[in-house]
């Protein structure tokens, strides 16, 4: 048993009788247990019924919880949709650091073809490749459509019907912008105005 | 320590044995009306009963264990008779299910024939399909005997769970990405440009644009009436301005404005048919046919 | 892999000074992090190389980490691809019957399929259809790969050069095997003769 408890939850604690603290250990285990055996966050309804215990009973096991985890990595974390346990954020440097997958340089190529249908939309690929000068690999469209940065709307009335590509608010979020206006001016260049 | 939680309330659901009435199953002629009682068979379906098994090996297998016999010394003759009579019931609605079955029927009654007919005066040393079939029934044995012990092992997701825990918040994770300025668009474009390979390209499209030059291809052949096609090409502009003129000079022709001269006739007789012509770019020439 | 520890672990958190207590159980922290981020195991070599330590502090760190450990519902396990965090088996069925869902079951068919493939490695598919008699479902062999259990490698040398089937690291980690030698016997052929 912790010593410490945040203040006001002692009295829920002090509420229960001495000799319920074994079974309310136990209890914080179980809650502990089925929140790391679900993907779905538990409600605190789903929680009682699954261990046939009193709210009273629940609110001093989950104030037990809570002291157990402070000394760990984990978090109880309460939402709309329930209880969930999660890494705290203090970790999260850590994990992007080393699982960079999830943190990710764009490409060269990447950024030019995306910056060409941010301030030439709308466009079609080959609108892209004239101004790149470079056939555009499918790949780096299929990133951009992964990453939700950019849509098809619309066709270009041409030989061919090529589809018409537009950015996203996605597109602008990962950007900090708040619209197309914010882009920065566009240099005064070639091939490009 | 009390566990509150953990009431018994997983029971065992399985059905009771059932003694269908009339099963189109017969055994030694006798009709078979009751199924072997440690396998439940719904009446309508035969073909669940079969899915019960693994398959036709698992099938026999059970036959023989049920028989009790030693698979060496047993006769195979009556564990024969006893699957296909089986098999027989089947309902050819469920054939799809019996293609197995049928295969392992067949091989039955290959031994089964084979062991009705005489026996040959020198014993052949060939393939011994009652060998074959117990050493095949051995082995599905130890398999199934092996699956089994696999299948009580501790196992991930059955009897160990994973620890699952939730990612650090959506925002504590997003801080980490980079965030991407939008100046990188800027800059990326500056970089496309100073790409020498990319630079080449937008000066000569931009240099000799096509529309100029089929424009002044068109002005100097509708002046001049004719002109070698050497000369119309514009070398002061390197490969590309020759490319250019070239193309323009195709577009021209797709449109009918320009025709070739043909070297070997008079300049007057231009839109005669230059099939038999000999084309030599040096000699080349060129007329304005509009 | 070893299933265990090394013997030496606690010389070498005797070994380290106390100074260097507090850095040892923030690496004890990272791994725990680290263990929790990701969804397959992490080898010794893999987490040296993403905390940047020596054999002598993750030794120290894991024994560290087991201690915190002892006090919650997980455990450390080494498994043959690394280490995993996984819930205590003593709560087992408690999951069992409050998710009876996560339990997942393995068809006769699936298991004697995988048995061959792990007794008889390497196997053609048609290697599994005469031991077993049966036609190997497509939907099988395609569970056998979704779950990572099974793998492709190399051609048998024979008409129409099959593939060879061998099972994987993730197959002996979901079975708590850490090398094929731990399978459970091959049963004597005699229980039929």
């Amino acid at each position: 048993m912790p010593s410490t408890l945040p203040d006001d939850d002692t009295h829920a604690l002090s509420a229960i009788s001495s000799d319920d603290a074994p079974q309310l250990l136990t209890i914080s285990r179980y809650i502990e247990v089925l929140l790391h055996a679900t993907e779905a966050p538990l409600t605190a309804a789903n929680l009682k019924k699954a261990l046939n215990i009193s709210q009273k009973q629940f609110n001093a096991a989950l104030v037990l919880l809570q002291a157990r985890l402070s000394e760990g990595v984990l978090e109880l974390k309460v939402t709309a949709s329930g209880y969930r346990l999660q890494i705290r954020d203090t970790y999260s440097p850590l994990i992007q650091h080393v699982f960079p997958q999830r943190q990710e340089r764009l490409s060269q190529a990447l950024l030019e073809t995306i910056s060409v249908i941010a301030y030439k939309q709308p466009v079609t690929r080959s609108d892209i490749e004239q101004v790149r000068g470079v056939t555009l690999s499918s790949n780096i469209l299929r990133q951009l459509f992964d990453k939700g940065w950019i849509k098809e709307d619309g066709y270009k009335d041409t030989l061919g019907q090529p589809a018409l590509l537009h950015t996203t608010p996605q597109f602008l979020d990962a950007f900090g912008l708040s619209s197309l206006d914010e882009l920065p001016p566009l240099p005064d260049m070639v091939g490009l105005t | 320590m009390s566990q509150p939680v953990l009431s018994p309330a997983i029971t065992d659901n399985q059905p009771a044995a059932y003694a269908p009435a009339a099963l189109p199953v017969h055994i030694y002629q006798t009709p078979v009306t009751q199924l072997p009682d440690d396998l439940y068979v719904p009446p309508q379906a035969f073909a669940i009963w079969l899915e019960q098994f693994a398959g036709p090996l698992d099938f026999l297998l059970y036959l023989v264990k049920k028989n009790n016999v030693d698979l060496t010394q047993m006769p195979i003759l009556p564990i024969t008779e006893q699957y296909l009579t089986y098999i027989n019931g089947l309902d050819t609605e469920h054939f799809e299910l019996a293609g197995d079955y049928l295969l392992m029927a067949s091989t039955l009654i290959a031994i089964k024939t084979e062991l009705l007919l005489p026996k040959p005066e020198t014993p052949h040393d060939e393939r011994d399909p009652k060998a074959e079939l117990i050493a095949r029934l051995e082995t599905y044995a130890q398999i199934k005997e092996a699956s089994a012990r696999l299948d009580n092992l501790l196992r991930l997701e059955r009897d160990v769970f994973l620890a699952w825990v939730s990612m650090p918040s959506a925002e504590a994770m997003a801080a980490e990405l980079p965030s991407y300025s939008p100046n990188l668009l800027i800059e990326s474009l500056f970089k496309m440009q100073m790409n020498p390979q990319h630079h080449m390209h937008t000066i000569n499209k931009d240099a000799v644009p096509l529309a100029d030059r089929i424009a002044s291809i068109s002005r100097q052949l509708s002046t001049e009436g004719t002109q070698r096609f050497y000369t119309l090409l514009d070398k002061s502009q390197g490969k590309m301005g020759v490319v250019v003129s070239f193309v323009a000079v195709l577009e021209l022709m797709k449109r009918q404005l320009v025709g070739i001269v043909p070297t070997n006739v008079p300049a007057d007789s231009a839109a005669a048919s230059t099939d038999t012509a000999t084309l030599d770019a040096q000699t080349l020439t060129l007329a304005w046919l509009a």
